[in-house]
């Protein structure tokens, strides 16, 4: 079973972002339960929400506390949140940011990072700073447990309200394409 | 509405009251025929609607007139007089 | 007339068009000596008939046997009881269901009190008005809770005696004026709202036939006086009395209203008599010293001089429109 | 009910949340009337019923009223004129809705409304918790609770078909959890409408009692009081009514079977025991709790323990047989409710345990775990909790009872 906790702000999409994924793994196959933070969703307030998956019926309907992937689809909201809380070791980390992982404070156990600069493409694509289908392309670049594929179907099948299709399909294969990952030393082997 | 509903489910009701209200009068009325002009202003307002019509005069079924007057006081022929019930 | 010569007047030619329909409750229903909501149900649901579905909340309408009494029936026309608090809901579920089936001629109705529906009725009163839900609702009003003991409601009028705004050292009656349905129901811009009278029987049937073609449009709202014999303290021959001195007085005012033709008054409101005349007829008023009579004769002309300025500002609007030079802002 | 190790997708999967799935479950369903309004957790649920008859997926007329109270009041009507209904609502507004809802068993309106389970104020909280669901639990609706998001969408069509049937006729809540079931997203293969249509048969919901002037009849005339036969008239509809709810275990148990044949989704209707046969412990649990509860059961399968669990599917009527039965062999039960029992200070469900196993000749001590109270969390580790817990007890120890499971948590 692997678990991702994704973190964003209210309005961003994290809920609708952990759906789509969920939609592409099923799509793929997999057993899968997504479960939004249950908070008042206002817009710009701290937002989580938590995926699973595995091969086999995920029987479990609770939330997660120890993530193996970490989608940080909002450049700041981890000044506010610890979005390393919990996570297991040998971790990846899929963060929207403009920095470089030498430049991040990391903590020791993480194996993996994922950085895209999330904001800068989705102002390309969307002129506003919605992030989270791009994020998605991240995950599946950054742990290559779901494919761009799958995932594009996923968003066919979804009902954007502020945003077209083409634009977010556009999204999920830029993010997939620039993000750019480092394994961390300690983990590296 | 295929089938009959057994009488333990919904209450319900398709068989009208036969309760007559006749007896609950201490005073009843009395149509003079010859003032009556069959003007309907006792049928018009009678609560139970009990006034019934003759040849050339409106009459009270008794069986339900609880004997409120109304029929008395409204009409305009002062054609009906409410009288004490007999105690037989 | 089928037999016999019947003198012309406005009795006479309501028994010619509905003497023959049928009285669609039975014979026997106990309301109250002289009950002048017995009249109105009878009478309305004779002009009414047979094709519809009739609502009578809890209070006196049920009570007097509509709905029936262990196992038999007082109606012949299918009724129930709803809820006091939800008839408006139920008649619109009701009349929804019908429509989707296509049967559309339907009459949906209800004989209500005015404590189901001014009261704890009203949320679903205002939310069948306000989604347009094509009923008829009949709100027959005698003041407050006649049928459990006389108690206030939101109708009953200021200074009433009733058991729960009782006549003492230091209370005399309701301190409070009524709420005003009819009006607020003129506010939901229901398809048709009209206030009636026993006493004035032609125009109550007349506002019947109009009541019941609106309710295939949308919410259609009647409001009928009812004196209560019992509860007001009045003499059971004397409930029409009732009913005409409560209109000479203003103290009810006849009108009517649909969204297209605006408000207008059925019968003037001009030349009359004191409201002092009307309240000394009635028992519950008994006790009423000057300065009450004073705040209602007050309430009244107030009532008055509003509506008469809904229904005037209506009657010119158009033209008034029309005449105006155009203006711009400045 | 398992599922295959890994699933192909069709045409007809989606992997939306619980209230999405009740939609499914209600659209599949045909009703002629829905009544809608919003309320924590179950808003989005009306949200998407709307959104299914503004794009023509479902032929219902929308009442969007002003209340539940005139939710329920509207599909009373709507009933009585021969229409199949839904609705769904929570916490406050079942509160607000209490008046028409306690009338409803009595009319015999074989509805489905949806109880999307929610802790109640005070304290104001609007999370999952079943205290809404469990205080409503002596009105007469039937109450079916589900465990997963496919359950929810099957199982409205199963109430359907258990409401409507001639020795039932009463209202079925379907309850799924606020939260965790609301909002939660999972696969749901939905059912084709052929086979919901076939499964439910021909609809007939007032041919006991109507509004029709084709029939005319008085729906529920007044009973008289003492000394005439009102009282003896009273007590024959509610005995009738009790009826009713007997009549519904065998009845609930044959539309799951029918539903199994169907579709190939075989749910325990009453009951499920999981890994009962040699347990010496047994956990009971309601709802979505369940699955979590499953992998403790597991984890301490694997230490040797030997743990059985029993969920309840069907609330009301209770299943006390089955569950004496199920129950018959262990040494100790821990339930673990998501409410409070105030006058007993337990948990509701374990009450009712309790009394069903009054019946068993062998006297077993039991337990009362309350958690995921105001949306809390119920884990694993706090089942392997109360799976320590119950074991001790077993073993002879006393245990005060209940112990709040969520009572420490940060």
């Amino acid at each position: 079973m692997h678990e991702v906790r994704i973190h964003g702000r209210g309005g961003q999409g994290a809920v609708m972002a952990s759906g789509i994924l969920a939609a592409a793994l099923v799509g793929e196959g997999r057993h899968v339960m997504a479960i939004p933070a249950f908070g008042f969703e206002r817009r710009g307030a701290p937002v989580v929400a938590f995926l699973r998956f595995d091969d086999r019926e995920i029987r479990r309907v609770t939330n997660i506390y120890a993530p193996d992937t970490v989608i940080v689809i909002d450049p700041t909201v981890a000044r506010s949140v610890d979005v390393f809380a919990g996570m297991k070791p040998g971790g990846t980390l899929v963060q929207s940011t403009k920095k470089a992982a030498a430049d991040m404070v990391l903590p020791s156990h993480l194996a993996r990072v994922a950085l895209c600069d999330a904001v800068g493409i989705a102002m390309a694509i969307f002129k506003r700073p919605i992030t989270n289908t791009i994020m998605l392309g991240a995950f599946a670049r950054a742990t290559g447990l779901v494919g761009i594929d799958s995932l594009v179907a996923a968003l066919e099948a979804t009902d954007f309200r502020d945003a077209g299709l083409k634009q977010n399909i556009e999204a999920v294969r830029r993010g997939f394409d620039e993000t750019i990952i480092t394994q961390l030393a300690a983990h590296a082997a | 509405m295929t089938r009959n509903a057994p009488d333990n489910l919904c209450p319900i009701a398709v068989n009208l009251s036969e309760m007559l209200t006749g007896d609950w009068r201490a005073m009843r009325p009395v149509v003079d025929r010859d003032r009556c002009v069959k003007c309907a202003t006792c049928w018009l307002y009678c609560p139970v609607q009990c006034i019934t019509e003759k040849p050339t005069w409106f009459d009270v079924n008794l069986a339900t007139c609880k004997g409120c007057g109304i029929c008395a006081t409204e009409c305009p022929h002062r054609a009906i007089t409410m009288v004490e019930e007999t105690e037989d | 007339c089928p037999s016999g010569a019947l003198e012309w007047g406005g009795a006479g030619s309501i028994y010619n068009r509905f003497g023959e329909m049928e009285d669609m409750f039975v014979p026997g229903l106990a309301g109250c000596q002289g009950c002048n909501s017995e009249l109105i149900m009878r009478h309305v649901m004779r002009r009414v008939g047979r094709n519809s579905v009739l609502a009578t909340p809890p209070g006196c309408i049920p009570g007097m046997g509509s709905v029936g009494y262990n196992g038999k029936t007082g109606t012949k026309v299918p009724v129930f009881h709803p809820l006091l608090t939800n008839t408006a809901s139920m008649l619109a579920g009701i009349r929804r269901y019908y429509d989707k089936v296509g049967r559309k001629d339907i009459v949906v109705m209800a004989l209500a009190g005015d404590g189901g529906t001014v009261d704890c009725g009203f949320h679903a009163v205002s939310g069948a008005a306000e989604r347009g839900e094509k009923i008829l609702y009949v709100c027959v009003d005698n003041e407050g809770y006649m049928n459990t003991g006389m108690q206030r409601s939101g109708a009953t009028p200021y200074g009433s005696w009733t058991s729960t705004t009782p006549v003492g050292d230091k209370l005399k009656g309701k301190t409070q004026d009524a709420k005003n349905m009819p009006m607020i129901m003129v506010a939901h811009r229901a398809a048709y709202v009209a206030t009636a009278s026993t006493a004035y029987m032609e125009e109550l049937y007349d506002k019947l036939d109009r009541a019941i073609e609106a309710s295939f449009k949308g919410f259609s709202y009647l409001h009928i006086y009812s004196p209560c014999p019992t509860g007001w303290r009045v003499a059971s021959n004397k409930v029409i009395e009732a009913c005409r001195m409560s209109v000479e007085s203003n103290f009810v005012t006849l009108w009517e209203y649909t969204p297209e033709a605006g408000l207008r008054f059925t019968r003037s409101p001009d030349r009359p008599i004191p409201v002092v005349d009307y309240a000394r007829t009635i028992g519950k008023y008994r006790h009423l010293d000057a300065d009450q009579l004073a705040h209602i004769q007050a309430k009244v002309d107030e009532q008055v001089a509003l509506l008469k300025r809904l229904a005037g500002e209506v009657a010119t609007a158009p033209a008034a429109l029309a005449a105006a030079p155009a203006r711009t802002s400045t | 009910m398992s599922a295959p190790a890994t699933l192909k997708a069709t045409s007809r999967t989606m992997v939306i949340d619980g209230n999405e799935a009740a939609a499914w479950g209600a659209a599949l369903s045909r009703p002629d009337v829905v009544a809608v309004y919003p309320i924590t957790p179950q808003s989005s649920l009306v949200e998407y019923l709307a959104k299914f008859i503004a794009e023509g997926k479902m032929d219902a007329e929308l009442m969007d009223v002003e209340g539940e109270h005139s939710v329920l009041s509207v599909l009373h009507g709507a009933c009585l004129a021969g229409g199949r209904t839904y609705s769904a609502t929570s916490a406050q507004g079942l509160a607000y809705m209490f008046e028409p809802y306690f009338r409803t068993p009595g009319l015999r309106l074989p509805m489905v409304v949806s109880l999307v389970t929610r802790d109640s104020v005070t304290p104001c909280c609007v999370w999952g918790g079943q205290q809404d669901a469990m205080t409503v639990k002596e009105v007469g609706w039937i109450q079916m609770y589900c465990e997963t998001q496919q359950e929810i969408c099957d199982s409205i069509p199963i109430a359907y078909k258990v409401a409507e049937h001639a020795d039932v006729m009463l209202p079925v809540n379907v309850c799924h959890d606020g939260n965790y079931l609301s909002y939660g997203v999972a696969r749901v293969d939905l059912p084709e409408q052929e086979v919901v249509d076939a499964f439910l048969g021909e609809k007939n919901v007032n041919w006991h009692a109507c509004l029709d002037p084709e029939r005319p009849m008085a729906v529920d005339p007044l009973t008289g009081g003492a000394g005439g036969i009102g009282p003896s008239t009273f007590v024959r509809y509610r005995k009738g009514q009790c009826a009713g709810m007997a009549a519904a275990l065998d009845v609930i148990v044959a539309a799951h079977e029918d539903w199994g044949r169907r579709t190939g989704r075989y749910w325990s209707p009453l009951i499920e025991d999981y890994r009962m046969e040699d347990a010496e412990v047994a956990l009971v649990t309601i709802g979505s709790m369940t699955g979590a509860a499953k992998d403790a059961v597991d984890d301490a399968r694997l230490d040797g323990r030997k743990v059985g669990l029993v969920k309840i599917k069907t609330f009301r009527p209770f299943p006390a047989k089955v569950i004496a039965k199920a129950l018959s062999k262990v040494k100790a039960v821990g339930v673990v409710d998501r409410a409070v029992n105030f006058g007993w200070n337990c948990g509701p469900v374990f009450q009712e345990v309790l009394a069903a196993l009054y019946a068993n000749p062998t006297r077993v001590p039991l337990i009362s775990f309350i958690g995921g109270l105001a949306g809390a969390d119920i884990t694993p580790e706090h089942f392997g909790r109360a799976i320590a817990d119950t074991v001790r007890v077993a073993a002879g120890e006393t245990m005060s009872s209940p112990i709040w499971l969520n009572e420490f948590d940060q």
